[in-house]
Formats: C-alpha cells, structure tokens, sequence
C-alpha cells in the first residue's frame, strides 16, 4: 500500500478526454489541475471517484502505471455516479482518492513467466493496465494470450487498442469472442469460458481472470479441467466500499478486505475464505 | 499514586476542567450519559453510560470535507479544526479496552487522521468496578475491571479516590493536580488491594463468570460460519442498529454526501452490518439475509477481527447488548449456542 | 406593514387548476404580494407530501403555504379533502412538538380569487416575518 | 443530469420592465446542467420558437428551461416547439417570471433576484425530468346515453347519423320525457307533439339506435373509450319484440285504478298500460303494483286477449352488460314537490295545479282531452292566477325551494297566459312575478304580446296565500307597483314550479364519478369553454341535468354533446395524459392504501411473481395503476409510506429539488 | 402472574403440531435470565417442550414475523396472540401484509407484561424474578431479595392498557376481556397544555437522545414496507445518522405519520427503544387528534376499516383550526 497522508481526503481531478468505448462504457482521462498523473499506483490498483453530492465510488485504473502523464478510468454505466460520470463533459472537475488496494505480483509471482489474461466484457478494465504493464516490460515476461469476449462487438471495451496496438505486438496472441453472430463478425462467436477451452492452453503459465462472477466461475473450471492449479490463477473482487481503505466494515469476505487486501487474489486464497460473495 | 477525599471531587474536577475539557458520566432521565463537566454536575452512581465512550474518538457523525463546486470547479476544504486536549473521567475497563480495539482498526496503516487526531488529545481516567452488573462478561475477554488499562487508573472507596498514572501523560496529569492531591503511604496500597479485592470476589461471583471465549479467536471460521445454529439465532432479528450503536467496538461507517444548497458536506457516520442495505451493490448483494448479516457481525466480534489483530477480541464484554437488544438476542446467547456445552 | 431589514422565505405550494390560477390572476390584476413567496406547482394540493413542507424548513424556508380549491370544487374531486385531513394532522402535531403554528398554513384559493391570493399572501408573509428566523426546524448545515 | 437550454422571454416590456432578463439568462448559466442561456423579446413568437429549436439541434439540448409567462399560458405552445425540434414535450419547464413575477413586484432588484430563483428551481426539475410518452388505449366505438327524452333523443340521433351505435336507457316505459306531456312551445306555440314524435319515431326506427326502456344503469366500470356498463332491464312483463302495441289488452284490463303518472296523476290508467298513443316502443307495460295477476295470481285477462301471445307474467328483471366509449347524461329535471307550499294550497284544493299539470289539462291527449276544465269539478274557470317562481330563487337558507333561477317559468306561464285568453276570451288570467326574465330569440316579443295582445294581468308581487273558499280560491296578493293589497278569488291558481335534477343523478353520478354541485345538477369541465363535458373524461351532459334549459336550448346543447361524442368514437385510440402514478413494484407493499383514496378507481392490485435478490421468487400483492384512467392528482403517492407510488412530472425528487432550489 | 399457563399453551401447540394443522410455532426462547427471552420459531412440539417459554416478561409483539413466517410454509403457523397483539394482527390483515389463512391464531389473556427496565432503574445487577405471594420475588446482586407488587413491574403500556378483548383469534384459551377506559391521552394532554416553548424544550430533549438505531421502526408492526423511505436513497429523504436535530425531528414526525391511523398503540416502540425516548407520545397524539377531528377510530378493532387519514367528509376541520383545538382542548 502506498502511503497516504490523509486517506479519506481526495484530490481534484480534470477530465480531460472522454472516448466513448461501447454503448454503456465510457474511458476517462484524468489528471490533477496541474495537468500532473494525481499519483502513482501499480497495476490492478483501484481509485475512489467521486463527484460531490452525487457519492464516491470505486473503480480500477485501467491505464497503465508505466503511464507517467495521466490516468485512465474504463467505467460502465450502472448506479449514481457512473451515470452521473457518463453525463459529464470534458473539463469537468472530480475528485479522486487512491491509490487502494494491492496489486497483481507483476515483478514477483508474474515475472518471466507465460501470461494468459482473459476478460469477459467490462472485465478487461482491471486487466488493460496489467497488460499495458507486461507489454511495457516485454523482455520480463514470456508469451502474452488475451482472451476477451463480450457479447456483441459494440461491447468490446478497447477494441481499437486491442486490434491495432496489442494484436500487432510480438509475442502476443489476441483472442476475441463475442457471444452471439453477428453480421459484421467475422471472428470467434462463443462464450469465454468454452473459448478458453477450445484453445487449449498449456499450464506452464500464469492466468489472470476477469468478468461477470458467472463467466469466472466457468472460466476457472475449465482452466481447471486444463490442468491449471488455482495457485496458477489470478482474479480480482468487488465488492459494496465506501472507505477503501480497510475501516468501514462492509466489503470483508471472512477476515479478509477486498478494498485492502484485494482487490487482487489468488484463487487458492479465495478458496480459504468463507463462501460469502 | 495520588489520593484525595471524595468529597473534595467537586475541586478536583474544576482542577482538570481548568486545563482542558473534562467529561465524566452524569445521570440523566434516560441513564448514565458522558457530558461535559460543570460546576455542580455529579458524578453518576451508575455502573456504565448508555452510549459508550467511543463517540469521544469516532462520533457518530462527523464532517470529513466540505465541497464547494461553481461551474466545473471543485474546491475540496478540510474542515477540521485544532483539537483540544480533553480528559475522559469514570471509564470503565471495558470502555477502556475498547480504544484498544478501536485504535488496531483506525491507526492501522493507513492511519485513520481524524481518528489519530481526537485520540491524541484525549486522556482516559478509568475507574475500577465495583458493583459490576449481571450482564457483565469482561473477564471472558481477560479484562480486569478491578485494575483498567488508561491514562490515569482511579479507585474510589467510600470515602477517598485514588488515582494511578500509567502512562506519561497519566502523570502529568496528576502532576498538575499535585497541590489538589496527596501522596500515597502504605495503608493506601492496602486499602487499594482491599479494594480490588472485592472487586474481584464480586466479578468471580457474576451469573457470567464462567462464560469462555477459548473456543473462538483467530482462524476458527471455518469451525463456525456453517454451523446451523445461526439460523436459530438470527431469526428474531430485527434488523434494527441498537446492537451496534451501543457496542463500544463496532466501529463500521459510512460515508455520505450532503448537499445543502451551497455546498457539499461529506460527512461520516455509523453504519450497521445489521442493516440490509450495507453490502447492497447495483449489481449484487452478497449478504442476502438477516442471517449473513447477524453471522458476520459475531464472526467478525469473535474470529475475524481476533485473526487480523494477534488474538484479540473484538468484545470487551460490557453487557450493552444484553440489555438493550429488542429482542435480548446478544453475543452471549451466541457463544453459548456455538460453544455448545462448554459455556454450558 | 411595518418594514422590517428581516425577509422570510416562504414557500407556496399552488394546486394547478385554482391557486396556480389564482396567482396567474393576481399577475394579471397587478396585485403584488412580496417577493419572498416563491410558488411551487403541484397538480393538486393533496400532491403535497409532509415531507416537502419538512424539507422547505430544513432547506431555510420561514414559513409554508399550501393553496388548493375550495373544498368541494377540486379538480379531482377529492384531493383537497385528503390534504385538509393530511395537513390538520401535521400542523396539530408541529405544534405539539413545539414549532411555531404561524409558520404554516393552508388556504383555499379559487382561481377567480386573484385578490384573495395577494391578500392571504400579504397577511401570511407579515405574519411569518412577526415571527422572525425560523430556528425550530432548521438544519445548520443548509445555513449560509 | 441534462444538457439544458434556458430561454428568458422579455414579454416586450412585460417582464423585462421589472426584471433584467440578461442578469437571469447570465446567472441561469451556471447552474449545473445548464449549457446554453439566452433572452429573447418574445419566445412564443414564431422567431422566439425557431430560435429554441435551433439551440435544441445545435446544443443536443435533452432539456429546456423557459422563463415566460404562466405555463397555463403557453405551456403546450414551448411542448410542441420542442417536440417539432425533436425533444420529448415533457423535458419542457417553465418559470413564471411573468405572471408570478414581473407583474406582481414593482422593484427590479427585487424582481430580478425572485426570478432567478424561480429559474433554478425550474433548472434543478429540468435535470430530474424524464421524457413521457403518453399511453394508448382503444375506443369502444358505442355510445350510451342515459334517458330518454328530447336531450337525450337528440344527443343520440346525432351520434346515429354520424354512423356510430348508440343506445338509449330510460327508466319510463317510453321515450319522450317531460317534452312529450308538453301541448304547445314557446315561443313559437308549435305542438310539442308534432315535432316530438317524428323525432322518437326516428329514433325507434333508426338502424344505430338500441332503446332500452323501462331500464336503468346500475354499474358503471372503465374509463373514456372504455366504459363496461351494467344497464337493469326491469321486468315489463309483457315480451318487447311480440308486442304489436294495439292496445286492446290496456282496453280489457280490469284494473282501472291505477293513478295515471302521464297525466300527472289528473285522471287513470289501467295495470297495464301505454303510457300515451305515440310512445316508442309502442309496447304495453304491466305496472306490477296494481296487476291482480302478479299481486295475487287471479285474473289473466290481458294474456287472454293479448292474441300475439305477448304477455309473460314470470319476466324477471334483467342484467345486460355493454361496452361504450362514451357516455352523455340526459337524465333531466322535475317540478319539484309543492308538499312545502302550503300557503298556496296545492294540497288542499284541486284547483290549484302546478304548471305541468296545467300544460296536461290543455293538450288535446290530457285527461280533459284539451279542454280547460277545473279539476275539482270540470267547470270551466273564468280567474286563473298563475303564481311566478314557486320554489325558485328562494333565500339561501330556505329550506323549501331552490336557490336558483328555474329559467323557463316565465315563459311557459306567459305561454299559458296567452293561449288561455286565446281560447277562452272570457277569462281572466292574472300572472304574479317577481321579474320576467325573457333572454332569448323572440322571447321578450312573445311576453309583450302576451300582455299587449291578449290582455293578461301582468302584476308584479307575491302572492302571500290562497285560500279555498267555497268554489272559489281566494288569493291575496300584493300589487308592489301600486304599492296595494290584491284580492282575487280565482277559479284556478296555476304555480310555476321551480325544477330540480331528476332523482336519479345523484347515484348516477357517484357511479360515473363525474361531479355535481350542491343543487345535483352535474358540473361541467369548464363552465365557459367545455360545457358539455363533464370533469370524467368520457362523460358529457346533454339537457337539463346540467342547468335548467328550455328546449331550444337543451337541443343544441344535446346537438353539442353529440359532436363530442363523435369527436371521441371517431379515434381509433385516446392519447392519455403520461403525467400519471406510477408504483415502482419493488417498493410496494400491497397494502391497498393508494387505492382507498384514488378518486377515479385507477388503482388495482396484481398478485405478481418477483425474483427475489436471494434467487427464490415471492408471490407478491402490487398496485397496479391504469394509465388511461388515472389523472394525475397524486393522493396516492402521499398516502403510500414507502415512497412506491410517485407522479410522473411531479416526482417526489422533482419536487424536491424546486424545494431546495428556492430554499437555497 | 399470567392466567394461561405454559402447560396449556404447550399442549394445545402440541396437539395442532400433532393434527397437522400448523407446522411451526411462534414463541418465546429461554434467555440467560427470566427476563431476555427471545422471540423465535419453533419447528415442533418436542423443540417446544424445551425451549418454549411463558413468563410475565414475553411481551414482544409477534404479528409482525408473521408476515415472513406466512410465505415459509405451506401449512399455518401457529401464533400466541395477547390483547394488543390481535390489533397489530387486524391491521396486518388490512393491509393485506399476509393471508389470515396461513395462521393459527390463538388468543391469551395477559395480565400486564413485565419490563425489566423498570427494575433495573430501581436496583442493581437484578438477577432473577420470580412470581411469589404478594408480587414478584426479585433477586439482585447487592440489594439483596426484594418483593415487589405486579403493579411495579408494568411499563406504562401496561398500565394503560386500551383493551383486554382479542379482536382476532382462532380460538382463545382462558378468558376474553373488554376494552378498556384507559388514561393513555392523559400525558399527551399534559403535553398540549404546556406552551409551546416548554413542548419545545421537552421534545428537544427526548430526540436529541435519538441514535438512529432504527429499533423504534424495525419493531413496529406497522413499519412494514418493503422499503423504508429513511433507507431509500432514491427517495430523497434518506438519512442515517442524526447529524443535525432537524433528522431527528424529521425521522420522527414521517414515521408517526406514516403510521397514522394504522398504529395500534402496542407500545413497541417506547419498550424497544434504548434511549427511553417516549415515542409513543408521538403515535398517541395522532390517535388523539385523529379521534378528536374525525371520530374515534382504533386501527386493527377490525379488519378492513377505512382509516380517517384515508377518508374524509365535506365538514372537516380546517388544518388552522385543529392547530387551535390542540391546545385549547383538555
């Protein structure tokens, strides 16, 4: 955990570009009034956002950390503030609070290994920065496979990064699936969990998952069934927060916090704790 | 450790109110309550305040921020405020060892500033029990209430109190008091001891005395979060906060904007794991009923918070709960029906 | 009217069909009334819950009006009535928990009662003004 | 939150006299939401609606803010100019700075300031509105229109030629109405009968008209466009569609007792009986309080005679139910009772009659088949004094009459004043008034002839008691002009009494929920603009269920109520107000509380599966709320305590915020 | 002492186990004490048999879990109802909060229930408390053994009880009481006659107490919705905590009104609260007022009723006058 001087107490942030990526999800870009990144954080971190009177909520830093200028949020239109971030416009002042959370072990667990990220629909938020972090660092990672499906092409979060920066990277293979046919498609039609499987990974890597509880769950059986060890497979949690900082009592699942102690966990870690999530 | 006469209290309160504020429980219509003293206000007789201390170091509500927006501008301003030094009078040891709990929580990395803040400024002068109640359980949790853990320790006999500095601040405080107080001699110590003496016959002779925690503590979740019993034990439960708001260590809370028409107010207050809409999400609620929320809360009393924090127990057996409840559910009835018949 | 420095703010809610009417025709004759009358629009005096007259005052309002039809002449027929009832039984208990009973009101204006308007709001703005800052329902974090 | 434009409209001087509508439009700008701000001279005017239009398309604006006159004034002006700029009506606000604001504070500052405020408060309701889309529901292409006479019959004709079916309900065995007891009409003194008849005929004959007479409407469900009604065939005993209407049974029954109610009780009928010779349906009708047969079980003799095999003395009442779109009542009026005019002594003499009576012994169809004849003892009477306004303006307190002019008194009184001198030139007819009120087409001619040509007494006063003295009726009088005491002993007193609503409105109301004022005649929606129409959308009033009318005037306004009528069974869908309740069905407990103090019935409840947050699913007891029906009054979102029931365009948060608004 | 024993209410639960009319049981849990039983759900006569309890101190209202208990089963449950209970029962009913078929209602007298608060305030470390000749025998840590009358134990609404006849029962066990003259307006009245400044100054006092703990609603038998609007942050009157006296103020005045007409005066909400606020003063003034404006009117005497804030008649009081009647009437 970074050290925070005061915890609870956010600093300004400016949208300064707003993409619109899918129908319901928008990527913002902020930085400190000062035009400065508002802090540093390492990959799978998360910020409180917050418009005032509206609420704060919690969201991953979906640009990488190796991104010294600013700091990119891919968020989805569901509740108070994500919608009221969705009507925003560019120059709009918010106010951010962060880093939070741990982060995925990029310099221990993850380096020099294989890595395979896999992300259903939003879910490829959390992972943009770890994977923008491994490409970065290429020389300290092995073979890089993105899986990412979503259910129609218009929902593909980062379509354009992922076909025109990422698939174009050597040592990177993209996979993108998306659930049902459609006209302009011309790629994989299925759901992310078979998708993985029909692949067929081998398991002398590293899996990082990310999506809708469901595809987790059938994602991690079939990564299972493919031989991988829940010690292999990395995911991350979300919970209700409201502090984020491991005080207000309400996102622990047993003794442990997501706010705090995850976000990011393992999923042999997730198998301790008591089924409440 | 120094003395003086009970019936010079009212001299040796104005003496300490002259140097900081000084809050000691008061009787009122509705129980025992800590409020500021003033000339003529009496100590209360009362064993324990209704509301516990913890208000004093995280109040019920509290002003984290204003905002003040124009156009698309946001000016964050801390409203806080140079603290003033206060002491705490007539704590009991159960309220004491609740900062304890309160302080592994909020002075955890990374530091709670507001709590820090008050709990810097504070002073506890706690108060050995004497007539402890039929709902008290402290011992359970290895607390002393003959001998409390704070700043300054106070004994009061009938005629006289006696006052122990444990701590550096303790005895600047009693420094201060010096020309207020006396010295000590030998036939204090006794009378001290004699004190505590009974103190401890009475606490050993309580209907929960042989109530134990053993079976509890750190990384027994797995002993505990599927037992069927919580089902019976959470059944009548209202809901309601009560539980919460009296315990001396729950410490959940929320954070909440308001708007007052010029300006915006983040404010924090208590919340209830109790409460059905403390874990809601748009998307998902994680724990759905009564039972998850009522399991969680002595989880956490009993398991979770002693497995993040070297064994420690998150309840400091006052007894609040037990008389407070609507529906008298508390954790004793819960350790007793988890413990099967060892609490027996 | 004495003139005082002190201006109260006072809310009026206005049922559509008369009082609404009747403040439009009270514009329409010129019959001025203070400006410290701000009019809300409801379509019905009984649209008006007891939560919005609590949130006025919160908010810094120093008196609450509420106009509706005549009893018996409602748009809807009956919705005053349930306001009467609704508002008998507020009011009574404001003022059994101590709250000034000259903060609020409720008066039946017609839409031909423009005169009526401006007066029941003259009469009702002196009135609150007499009382001064309203202090027993007040929230100190919406004061300025 | 919204892009929100907001307009200040100068009103020429109207408004920008009293207020700086740059310092409004200027301060309006930094309002959150608010991305546009301008003034305009006059924003109703056609280049004011263009410039909101184009700031709509250029801005994407998703709300607008007006500050204008009243939204009384131009409210669905600003909703059409949004809707032509593609915006939905319903993200329109306006604040009143005119009406509310500029004409009623004289001081710019003051002004300006109160303006301002009024135009956040319409900002913070802009950014919680929603766009609305009215709801449809289907038009039953059927009218009913409930009674039967010459409203009534009018009203449907109308609604017949116009191609749509229409059924009439009376409650009498005939259609006709009090229209049909008239002899003659004023002014013109054609036979009633003449131009009544052909009228009933047509409407017993016409192909889109159903009668049901001698019937009554008992329920009333549903909203406009939708009405079920439930219509009570009471039993006649004799079958409809086989009786020819030759009489002969009316001829053979023994009972000839029975008081006839068509002669105002003047002379009998028997148990069975056709009301009068030209009655549609021309059917007999067995009174089943007088037929030995149904009383007793002995006699039989019309079904012995009736040779089409007509008579069924077992017929039970009858229940029909029938849709409709639209419904008119035409129910009418009656001469109140005399009970309480004892000083004129209605009920101890047969000589004095009330004017209906009168209207019975000088038609040719009456009881002394058209001659004047006095009751008591069929002499011919050579003194009648009519008596004005017996009942009508009475004192507000009194507890005997009406408080209201009955209108065509004065009229008929000068009707029968001038055809009894025309006929019997030896009489003397006095008429007692206290003001002749004669508005209308040929209507002060016709008193003056009354008066100038045919010599009657007109005399100005009250008359203060008739006394029967021997044949004689002895009525003292006051002469206010002469300033005198009046003695005349007459041979027949006539009083003008006043009218009232049938008896059956008031029921009928309560089942229409359509509103009625104290004297239960039914209110109109607007007394001046929607006369025909009754506050319940659906509903129109034809006749004199709505004001006393004579019947010139009942015609057109049954002519009147007919083009409504058609205007509304010529929509294949209504378009409903989308300001309406709304229960979020997760917030609802089912405790029936809305639906107890929903003036209109809109409120039901539906037992209805939920999937509950734990994945079980709950059967559970919700409002529901009928969007056609429902007007949008909102006590039912106050007497829900959760908070479910809320009013689209008046929401709780909406209100709030104007709360706040203001209050800031 | 109660006059339903707990032999009777067990054998009679036991036989409706038995014929299959019910197959679970409200009732009251053995605590540490006499005085903490716990409300609680009872699956079969033999978990009655040892668990069940009846004693001067069960005197939590059970209509309320009815409605969860209702929609888990298939057969009825079995509810023991006291006089005051049977009205919260028919205002449940009218409120169509849960059908009258999935419940066995049985009727018990109630002699007044005990309230442990009220010993409490009197002596220390009160350990148990017994019914014995003359009263109850109380023993306490260090006031030794004291015997008091019934009387002393009785919460004031108790004393004040409105009514000993069950307005709702399957079947009632024992005897069946009539309603009653009760003095329950009196401090309401007391109240009324103050001048506004002191009404002020002692409500000030009584809510500033107020922690928001919810017990006062989550109690109530007619807070039932399925969503508070003090919890409902879409309904704009959310609140938590008492930051200022005005949510105080404010949580107080909508509940009361909220329950207008629909409360029973059970009391709940005065026994339950931990701060001894006297909520019921508040719910009593309407129930006043509403029987002084509008006629008298008991909600729940009978299922269905039409409360008077619902209804209305064209000579109603005007708001301004019944702010005038309330302090001139005594």
């Amino acid at each position: 955990m970074t050290d925070m001087k005061e915890p609870l107490i956010p600093v300004v942030g400016v949208v300064t570009d707003i993409r619109i990526d899918t129908p319901d999800v928008k990527t913002f870009r902020v930085v400190t009034p000062e035009g400065k990144k508002a802090f540093a954080h390492k990959p799978g971190q998360c910020a409180m956002l917050s418009v005032p009177g509206v609420g704060e909520a919690m969201f991953s830093i979906t640009s990488s950390p190796t991104n010294q200028e600013y700091m990119e949020f891919s968020i989805k239109k569901c509740g108070c503030v994500t919608e009221w971030l969705h009507a925003m416009e560019v120059g709009q002042e918010i106010t951010i609070r962060g880093p939070l959370g741990n982060s995925f072990p990029v310099d221990t667990a993850f380096a020099g290994h294989d890595m395979l990220f896999i992300a259903g629909g939003i879910g490829l938020a959390p992972l943009r920065s770890v994977i923008n972090y491994c490409r970065h660092y290429r020389d300290r990672y092995g073979k890089i496979d993105i899986v990412y499906g979503s259910r129609t092409k218009q929902d593909l979060v980062d379509y354009h990064e992922i076909i025109d920066e990422w698939a174009k990277d050597e040592g990177v293979n993209v996979y993108l699936t998306i659930d049902r046919e459609q006209p302009e498609w011309e790629g994989h039609v299925g759901f992310v969990p078979n998708y993985v499987k029909e692949l067929g990974f081998s398991t002398d890597k590293i899996a990082v998952l990310c999506g809708p509880p469901i595809m987790i769950k059938f994602t991690l059986a079939g990564l299972m069934e493919l031989g991988f060890d829940k010690t292999q497979v990395y995911t991350t949690m979300e919970l209700r927060m409201k502090c984020g900082i491991g005080k207000c009592g309400r996102c622990n699942i047993g003794s442990k916090y997501v706010c705090k102690d995850g976000p990011v966990f393992r999923c042999d870690q997730l198998d301790e704790l008591p089924d409440e999530y | 450790m120094r003395k003086i006469a009970v019936s010079r209290m009212e001299e040796l309160f104005a003496a300490i109110a002259a140097g900081q504020s000084l809050y000691l429980p008061v009787d009122t219509k509705a129980g025992a309550k800590f409020e500021q003293w003033e000339s003529g206000k009496q100590l209360s007789s009362a064993l324990n305040t209704v509301r516990s201390a913890k208000d004093f170091f995280f109040p019920q509500t509290e002003n984290l921020m204003d905002f003040r927006m124009e156009g698309k501008k946001i000016e964050i301003i801390d409203t806080r405020r140079e603290s003033e030094d206060f002491v705490l009078f007539g704590v009991r040891a159960c309220d004491v060892r609740s900062f304890t709990v309160l302080d592994r929580v909020f002075l955890a990395e990374p530091v709670d500033t507001y709590y820090k803040n008050r709990r810097e400024h504070g002073l506890i002068m706690s108060m050995s029990c004497t007539r402890p109640a039929e709902t008290c359980f402290c011992g359970t949790f290895g607390i002393d209430a003959a001998e409390p853990e704070g700043d300054v320790v106070c004994h009061m006999t009938a005629d006289t109190l006696y006052l122990d500095a444990k701590t550096e601040k303790g005895s600047a405080l009693l420094e201060s008091l010096s020309a207020l107080t006396e010295a000590c001699g030998g036939e204090d110590e006794t009378a001290v001891e004699r004190h505590k003496e009974l103190s401890h016959e009475r606490l050993s002779g309580l209907p929960l005395a042989e109530l134990s925690a053993d079976r509890f503590g750190a990384d027994k979740t797995d002993a505990f979060f599927n037992d069927p019993a919580w089902k019976t034990l959470s059944e009548a439960c209202l809901g309601c906060g009560t539980c919460t708001f009296v315990c001396p260590t729950c410490q959940c809370y929320d954070i909440q904007d308001f708007d007052t028409g010029h300006g915006v107010k983040r404010f924090r207050c208590w919340d209830s794991c109790m409460y059905s809409d403390f874990t809601k999400m748009s998307a998902g609620q994680p724990r759905l009923t009564q039972l998850e929320r009522f399991r969680q809360r002595f989880m956490h009393k009993l398991v979770y918070y002693p497995t993040n924090n070297d064994g420690l127990f998150s309840c400091v057996g006052c007894g609040r709960c037990l008389s407070k409840c609507p529906i008298q559910m508390n954790i004793v009835k819960v350790m007793k029906q988890l413990g099967g018949k060892q609490n027996d | 009217m004495q003139v005082t420095e002190y201006k109260p703010l006072i809310v009026a809610f206005c049922c559509n069909w008369c009082s609404y009417a009747g403040a439009d025709l009270a514009g329409n004759n010129r019959l001025s009334y203070p400006a410290d009358v701000k009019i809300i629009r409801v379509p019905c005096s009984c649209r008006v819950n007891p939560m919005f007259i609590l949130r006025a005052f919160q908010r810094g309002a120093d008196g609450v009006i509420l106009c509706g039809c005549h009893p018996g002449d409602c748009h809807y027929t009956t919705g005053n009535y349930y306001t009467r009832r609704r508002m008998a039984l507020l009011f009574s208990m404001l003022d059994y928990l101590g709250i000034e009973r000259e903060r609020t009101r409720v008066e039946w204006v017609s839409a031909a009662e423009g005169a009526k308007f401006a007066a029941t709001m003259n009469d009702f703005v002196a009135q609150v003004a007499a009382l001064g800052e309203n202090k027993r329902l007040e929230d100190l974090r919406c004061k300025k | 939150m919204q892009r929100i434009g907001v307009f200040v409209c100068h009103c020429g001087t109207n408004i920008a006299g009293t207020v700086d509508v740059k310092a409004v439009a200027a301060a309006l700008k930094n309002e959150p939401g608010v991305v546009f701000s301008t003034d305009y001279q006059y924003m109703c005017s056609q280049a004011g609606q263009d410039m909101i239009k184009e700031a709509i398309a250029e801005h994407h604006l998703g709300g607008i803010v007006i500050c204008s006159c009243s939204p009384r004034m131009h409210e669905a002006t600003f909703r059409k100019t949004a809707a032509a700029a593609g915006l939905n009506p319903y993200m329109v606000e306006i604040a009143n700075i005119r009406e509310q604001c500029s004409w009623v504070h004289k001081d710019m500052a003051v002004g300006t300031e109160k303006a301002i405020i009024l135009g956040k408060a319409a900002v913070a309701k802009v950014n919680l509105n929603t766009p609305l889309t009215p709801g449809q529901s289907p038009v039953t292409k059927r009218a009913l229109v409930i009674g039967g006479g010459i409203a009534g019959i009018q009203t449907a004709l109308d609604i017949a030629e116009a191609g749509f079916p229409v059924d009439i309900v009376e409650t009498k065995p005939t259609i006709g109405g009090k229209m049909a007891q008239l002899d003659k009409t004023f002014p013109t003194l054609d036979c009633a009968a003449c131009i009544l008849t052909p009228k009933m005929v047509d409407a017993g004959q016409h192909e889109n008209i159903r009668i049901f007479s001698y019937s009554e409407v008992t329920a009333v469900k549903g909203f406009v466009g939708n009405f079920d009604v439930t219509i009570k065939r009471k039993a006649r005993y004799v079958k409809e569609d086989v009786c020819t209407g030759c009489g002969l049974c009316t001829e053979k029954c023994p009972q000839k007792k029975v008081p006839n109610e068509f002669n105002l009780g003047m002379d009998n009928r028997r148990a069975i009986y056709i009301p009068f010779a030209q009655a549609v349906p021309k059917v007999a009708t067995i009174d089943p309080d007088y037929c030995m047969m149904l009383k007793s079980g002995k006699c039989g003799v019309c079904s012995k005679v009736c040779t089409a095999g007509a008579i069924d003395y077992k017929a039970k009442d009858e229940y029909i139910e029938e849709k409709y779109g639209a419904i008119v009542v035409a129910t009418g009026f009656n001469p109140i009772s005399m009970e309480k005019f004892d000083e004129y002594a209605y009920s101890q003499s047969k000589d004095v009659i009330t004017s209906l009576e009168f209207e019975r012994l000088t038609n040719a169809a009456g009881p002394t088949q058209g001659k004047l004849l006095r009751p008591s003892d069929g002499e011919h009477p050579h003194t009648i004094v009519f008596v004005q306004c017996v009942g009508s303006r009475c004192e507000a307190c009194s507890e005997k009459g009406k408080e209201y002019c009955s209108k065509i008194c004065c009229m008929y009184t000068a009707k029968h004043a001038m055809l009894t001198r025309d006929k019997y030139p030896d009489t003397d007819v006095y008429v007692f008034y206290i003001d002749v009120r004669t508005p209308g087409k040929n209507f002060d001619e016709f008193y003056r002839r009354a008066v100038e040509e045919y010599g009657v007494h007109y005399i100005k006063g009250m008359v203060g008691k008739v006394s029967p003295e021997g044949k004689k009726l002895h009525v003292q009088a006051s002469d206010l002009l002469a300033g005198k005491q009046l003695h005349i002993d007459a041979d027949l007193v006539v009083l003008a009494a006043a009218i009232e609503p049938d008896r059956s409105a008031r029921p009928l109301a309560t089942m229409l929920t359509a509103s009625m004022d104290t004297n239960d005649f039914f209110t109109e929606a607007h007394p001046k603009l929607r006369p025909v129409e009754s506050p319940t959308a659906g509903v129109f009033l034809s006749g004199a269920c709505q004001g006393p009318k004579d019947i010139p005037e009942t015609v057109s306004q049954a002519g009147a109520a007919a083009a409504k009528v058609i205007g509304l069974l010529c929509k294949d869908h209504l378009t409903g107000n989308p300001c309406v309740a709304h229960a979020d069905e997760m917030m609802c407990n089912g405790c029936s509380t809305c639906e107890r103090v929903c003036p209109y019935g809109a409120i039901t409840y539906v037992e209805k599966e939920f999937r509950m947050p734990d994945r079980t699913t709950k059967l559970r007891r919700v409002a529901s709320v009928n969007e056609a029906v429902c007007q949008g009054c909102g006590a039912c979102t106050v007497a829900c305590m959760s908070g479910a029931m809320d009013l689209r365009g008046f929401m709780n948060r909406q209100i709030q915020a104007e709360v706040d608004a203001i209050c800031k | 002492m109660q006059e339903i024993t707990r032999e009777a209410l067990l054998s009679r639960a036991a036989e409706l186990f038995r014929d299959g009319t019910v197959d679970r049981a409200l009732g009251w849990r053995a605590g540490e004490f006499d005085y903490d039983v716990t409300p609680g759900v009872f699956t079969s006569a033999e978990e009655l048999e040892n668990g069940f309890v009846w004693n001067d101190f069960c005197g939590a209202n059970f209509s309320k879990y009815l409605i969860r208990e209702t929609g888990l089963t298939e057969k009825k449950v079995l509810v023991f109802l006291k006089p005051c209970d049977t009205y919260s029962f028919n205002q449940l009913l009218t409120e169509h909060r849960f059908a009258r078929d999935k419940v066995y209602a049985v009727g018990v007298p109630c002699a007044g229930m005990a309230d442990v608060k009220l010993l409490r305030d009197r002596f220390d470390g009160v350990t148990s408390v017994e019914g014995a000749e003359g009263g109850v025998l109380v023993h306490t840590l260090y006031d030794g053994d004291v015997t008091l009358p019934q009387a002393e134990l009785l919460p004031d609404r108790c004393r004040n009880c409105k009514s000993k006849k069950h307005v709702a029962y399957d079947e009632l066990l024992g005897s069946d009481g009539e309603v009653l003259d009760s003095h329950r307006f009196d401090e309401v009245e007391q109240l009324e006659r103050m001048t506004p400044d002191e009404r002020f100054a002692f409500w000030q006092n009584e809510l500033s107490r107020c922690i928001r703990c919810n017990a006062c609603r989550d109690v109530c038998p007619a807070c039932t919705c399925e969503k508070c609007v003090f919890d409902n942050p879409a309904s704009g009157a959310a609140n938590k905590a008492p930051s200022s006296s005005f949510e105080e103020q404010m949580f107080h005045i909508i509940r009361a009104f909220h329950v207008a007409g629909r409360c029973t005066d059970c009391g709940e909400c005065s026994r339950v609260c931990p701060q001894h606020i006297p909520l019921h003063l508040l719910n009593r003034k309407f129930i006043r007022d509403i029987d002084r404006f509008y006629g008298e009117y008991q909600a729940g005497a009978e299922v269905g009723s039409r409360a008077p804030i619902v209804d209305y008649t064209e000579g109603d009081i005007e708001p301004g006058e019944a702010v005038e009647g309330g302090a001139r009437h005594a």
